[in-house]
């Protein structure tokens, strides 16, 4: 124990002497960092932030030193955390190379494909997007079709992959894609890394229902793809896919946790201004009861994303059950904003053009945008189904 | 038991629905919502398609046959705007003809209705009902003041979520000519030129690509004869009106529910995953199959209410306000679960069924949503 | 229109001289009178106006003469329902032969069976119940395993049947048996009537959560039936079953379609009391709100019922949405006595002895009991499997 | 973070399981709850049961060591509720320890303390709290009246649903020595032998096989002693007194809501139709993933709750109330549910799930139902 005790004291000198003050407020949406060729900082403070922790390894704590990282222990992870949160400390960096990939690099990579990409990802240079949904392939994700053929030391995909997040801004992808089609259709899949800068990508964003979105449709033209980039065996890719959606899952239940900051107004606020009850109990007994229900069910979500934590600390690892936090958060998210929404009322009704401030007009896009939510990544029939399977054991 | 009040189409009725269903097919899709949002022209709705409405007679359909119109029931309007609903076709039907001419041919005096209601029937004119001061709806909530002055009345205040008022050519404006917001006495309505100095409008563009107005009056000047009803006892004339306002609009949302409802369907019957139709998933099938059930509660209570609404009954008014509460809450469970179950492509801008659901929330909202209702409904049972 | 108008008035005065002035009260669910064997009535008056409506043929109104019934026609009976519904008179009878049992019968019974057991239950002598469920067989009715084997001109039944609704207290029974084993479920099954005096039937009620039921098991051994009382093809009951079951089904919708007067006190009665509110607005905004939308959603099934009869007059006959029916009312019913008992709050905790008065009592058994509602006559979820497949046409 | 605080059991709570689970696997079955019934004894419990209990040290288990106690936390408390929930075993547990203890430990003198509570410790005297008097929980709503007279105190007034207020050795009764009926000020809690003159009580059989009690205080006296903390103060205590038996109301009820849903899944295994399990049916599948995402929010709450208590966390009051909101929901939940899935075997008094039901909507209503905790809550958070 004393020596986390140390540990944690040194982190808190380090994180006081070297984070930036203005790295410890509350960020705004825009102010995330996501790194790659075409990194772009909100500001100077940012970009100091993340070199300072890019050189200390904690944009990827538990890494080991090799790839970056700072080689911690899990508790010295957890103390790591603690701390950043106690002094309010923005993370330094948000990708999904980060969070998706390389846990699975750590897990199926050969040595040689984690020292090729694990350090530019620790050091936020390489910026990375997901290949995996396809127009008939959403939900049966395993139905894809886009094709990989071998040629030699290539392997040459042909196909057309949707939903890829932010995939105009993105300089690799992981993908997977069919290399058999005689077999069963889990058994035909490899997951392969390629540059998108190959010659043969295209990629076309998405309008969804609350207008211009970091989605996009993505073309697979003959490109080239060296063969080393093949993660784990030919056709073994569906284990590999599966164990990615998991931490997309325990990403997805972590990064929304508790009240998502991009706006400035609590629930609360927004129900006084409607209202116009600037204190004292909120008139609509409705309201003021739905309210104090999203936010207990928000302490309850908490509450068990903490208990997980904790289980983990105490040995029991993240399972089937990221499939629970995914669709409750994806929902209690839906909920708060639905709810934030209707209690606008008719100031939340403006697509565009004056008569509504940019709160009423964000509040309105993110309603919409909310949508999505029990969708990508997953539907929450989906996520039910993982439950009742892997978790209840019910029958097929 | 009168035909009239059986909860099946007559005749004539079915008549009106297969004419207004082979327009809808010729003239109305939700590609022309994507068109006036890009365009976006004040008026927020396509005026070649409201001549069009004039000359099938629809724009005059509810007012009486001495001027111009076809003295039918609000039975009749229902069918046609259902019809509209489903393809989200944007009329001034309610805003002109059920809120504006509604309060005319119920209290406005001869020389109004003569002046007005030939010219609302041959599609020329358009009425809007300026009544909302705040983001909720909540008629007797009316701060704008009309001042007696000499033979008429100076009138100040602001209105917002004026349906149809960008467009409008004379307001029906809600102004207080006695005691304080909240009260229901002390209400007047007026008849105010769209051009009268003093008036000003902004239009707004909601999410529906459908667009209202957001009005000021400044030291507006009208003649005693803008007076529409007696002094004060204004909502006499607008509680009868909102009800038909509310069940007429209910009537178009109804529309709404039956399309996206459709839609879903054919869409579980269509779409593979996993090798198989996903209709044939007993997950989706029960949902589909409660939807079902509140589809066809929700067509019971229009058609029951705007029958009420027609023959007068004593119970139209919380007929009406559980009419509003029930399209309300069904078109956006609508919405909701079209989206989800059309997944992915149900959140693109590119499939119809996300304007489904921005329609379902604007009309929910538009004149008192279902918290607003249940209110009213247990007001008017005394509980 | 002209000769409906006669029959109007003289239906109206022909009520008004012979429905006995008490028989024009909301009756209390003891008031029912079911007839049979055992017949009882609660009071002089009853009896009085059932023999009235038998002599009239008031108690099946649209049947033929010959069978006991008055032979009018569809408009005809709805004017002497309207009329009844003016007058507030009390239905004479009410038992499942007349609403379930008769109208198959009519369909497809032979004339001799027809005239063998119409008329007793037109007179009300005949008391039937109904032999579906299995402790096998529930959702999965045709699974049922209830063996008759022909033996000349005898069938002997041997089995078990559940849910056998006031089994100890009718005198005949209609029942599904299985007459061939080698064949697909639903091809094996005959639907068959017999008395519940042979020998070899026995009878033993089941208690439910909320105390004694009208349900029983009721066993067959070696019950010998003449042959004559199979009604429709052997092995082809199926048919049959189901078109009783949407007569079921129709008859569950409208027994208790808007409030039931079993209760005196309406839910707002409840709720003032409770919330010692007794009159303006109910200071609880939550409970007035759910309160509104129980009332509502009470119209909208009422009119929804309303529209249903005014299409089969119009000559669009009960379909499959009587499923939609059972389920709406039955979740309903659920509701509105689940809200009663919440909000009678610690007074409806009792289960019997001091200190609860009887409509106390009542409540919380009433609320108990009703949890069978959307169990019994086909679940819910069997309702919505019909919904599913027969209206929706959506696909195994 | 200590040890204490983080949400998994501790090795000393995980022995505390252990046992309790199987003593529960010995001693406690549903069909007790049928005996008790039939019974119909007074005290509504097996005191046989209760002595047991007391072997065990868990009759002493939050009390201090001076007085023969175990000094353990709510948490540890609560892992033996939730054990004894599973099997809806009735013990005191939470009248006499947690309520009555509680405000004892809180609040008493050091001769209330010494003169009771060793003998709760043995299992030899039993506590119940005296507060409720309408059919609503609502602590502060209080028309019992003490009035000073001479060296002590006269009570009169009424109680109702006095849990476990039918085997009780001493009462602790809020009455009212100021102010009036609805505020917090001027309440104050006094000790009462439940022999005393002028006390008379009436059980009550409750749905669920437990017996309260309504009580009758006609002239009661009482000397100065009887005075538990601060004249017209009682609600400092009673407050957090009525946190922690929300609290530890709550494990209990989780519990019974682990049992119920681990009973229907294993049924949804085993019953089959169609010729197949029910539980490959997806409409039922998912309605149980739905099910056991509530059941994992249940524990969380739990768990966090009680730690935040023993811990004296600010926080502590919003989490109890958010507490016993989410347990009353989800225990409902859990018996709707388990009884729809058991079908009809589900509403026959032969099978158990039905009794789950009962103390569901009984453990809903002690206490605050969730409505009554979501408007503490509001408070709470100051909305």
């Amino acid at each position: 124990m004393s020596a986390l005790d140390t540990f944690r004291s040194e982190t808190r000198s380090w994180l006081e002497e070297n984070c930036p003050a203005a790295m410890r407020t509350p960020p705004e949406k825009t102010d995330t960092v996501w790194g790659g060729r075409r990194s772009t900082f909100p500001n100077e403070d940012a970009k100091i932030w993340l070199e300072r922790c890019v050189e200390k390894g904690f944009t990827a704590p538990e890494w080991p030193t090799e790839y970056g990282g700072a080689g911690l222990s899990r508790e010295e992870v957890r103390v790591l955390r603690s701390e950043m949160k106690a002094l309010r400390c923005r993370p330094p960096i948000f990708n999904y190379g980060l969070l998706m990939l390389a846990p699975v690099l750590l897990e199926y990579g050969t040595d040689e494909q984690k020292a090729e990409h694990l350090p530019p990802i620790a050091r936020g240079e390489i910026r990375w997007c997901q290949g995996y949904s396809e127009p008939g392939a959403g939900s049966d994700l395993a139905g894809l079709q886009c094709r990989a053929v071998r040629d030699g030391d290539e392997i040459v995909v042909n196909g057309q992959k949707i939903w890829t997040s932010d995939a105009d801004v993105s300089d690799w992808i992981f993908c997977l894609v069919r290399t058999n089609t005689e077999v069963p259709k889990h058994d035909g899949i490899s997951f392969l890394l390629f540059d998108m800068e190959s010659k043969g990508v295209s990629v076309s964003p998405i309008p969804l229902i609350s207008g211009a979105s970091p989605f996009c449709q993505t073309f697979f033209d003959d490109v080239r793809v060296p063969a080393r980039h093949l993660i784990g065996k030919e056709n073994g890719g569906w284990t590999i896919a599966k164990r990615l959606l998991q931490h997309e899952r325990e990403m997805l239940s972590e990064s929304t946790a508790g009240a998502r900051p991009t706006q400035k107004k609590t629930l609360v606020d927004v129900a006084r201004e409607s209202l116009e009850v600037p204190e004292g109990p909120l008139t609509d007994g409705v309201l003021r009861d739905e309210l104090a229900q999203l936010y207990m069910d928000r302490l309850c979500y908490s509450a068990t994303l903490e208990r997980s934590r904790d289980q983990a600390l105490a040995g029991i690892g993240p399972g089937p059950e990221t499939s629970m936090f995914k669709l409750y958060l994806s929902e209690l998210g839906q909920r708060n904003s639905d709810w934030r929404h209707r209690v606008v009322g008719a100031r939340g009704l403006g697509w565009d053009g004056d008569g509504f401030d940019d709160e009423e007009l964000q509040t309105t896009r993110e309603w919409l945008y909310g949508k999505a939510s029990t969708i990508l990544g997953g539907t929450s029939e989906i996520q039910l189904n993982i439950i009742a399977k892997r978790v209840l054991g019910l029958p097929d | 038991m009168s035909e009239a009040s059986s909860l099946v189409l007559t005749e004539e009725q079915q008549l009106i629905q297969e004419t207004t269903r082979d327009f809808v097919a010729d003239q109305c899709s939700v590609d022309s919502l994507r068109q006036l949002r890009e365009k976006r022209e004040d008026a927020g709705f396509d005026r070649a398609l409201w001549k069009q409405l004039a000359e099938l007679g629809w724009t005059g359909i509810i007012i009486p046959e001495e001027y111009g119109g076809a003295e039918l029931g609000l039975a009749e309007l229902g069918v046609v705007l259902e019809e509209l609903g489903r393809k989200l076709a944007i009329t001034p039907l309610i805003s002109t003809l059920v809120a504006g001419a509604g309060c005319l041919v119920r209290a406005g005096s001869d020389e109004h209705k003569a002046a007005i209601l030939p010219a609302v029937c041959e599609g020329d004119l358009l009425l809007a009902l300026a009544c909302q001061e705040t983001a909720r709806h909540d008629p007797y909530s009316v701060s704008t003041t009309a001042r007696k002055d000499g033979d008429g009345f100076v009138i100040d205040g602001a209105k917002t979520l004026v349906l149809d008022g960008a467009a409008a050519d004379r307001f029906i404006v809600v102004a207080r000519t006695s005691g304080d917001s909240g009260e229901r006495s002390g209400l007047s309505l007026f008849l105010v030129d769209a051009n009268e100095t003093g008036l000003s409008r902004k239009p707004t563009f909601l999410i529906d690509s459908r667009t209202c107005a957001d009005l000021t009056l400044s030291g507006v000047r009208v003649d005693s004869g803008a007076l529409i009803g007696a002094l004060g006892a204004g909502a006499d004339i607008l509680d009868p009106v909102l009800d038909s306002v509310a069940a007429s609009l209910s009537a178009e949302m109804l529309g709404g529910v039956l399309d996206t409802f459709e839609r879903t369907v054919q869409f579980l019957k269509d779409r593979e995953q996993f090798g198989v139709k996903i209709g044939s998933f007993q997950g989706l099938k029960h949902r589909a199959a409660r939807w079902f059930c509140e589809v066809e509660l929700s067509k019971s209570i229009v058609l029951k209410t705007l029958r009420a609404l027609d023959s007068n009954d004593v119970q139209a008014p919380e007929l009406s306000a559980a009419c509003k509460a029930r399209l309300s809450d069904t078109f956006r469970y609508s919405g909701e679960e079209g989206i989800q179950m059309h997944g992915g492509i149900g959140v693109t801008d590119e499939e119809d069924i996300g304007f489904y659901m921005k329609r379902a929330r604007v009309s929910e909202l538009l004149f008192g949503d279902a918290s607003f209702h249940r209110d009213r409904f247990a007001s008017l049972q005394s509980f």
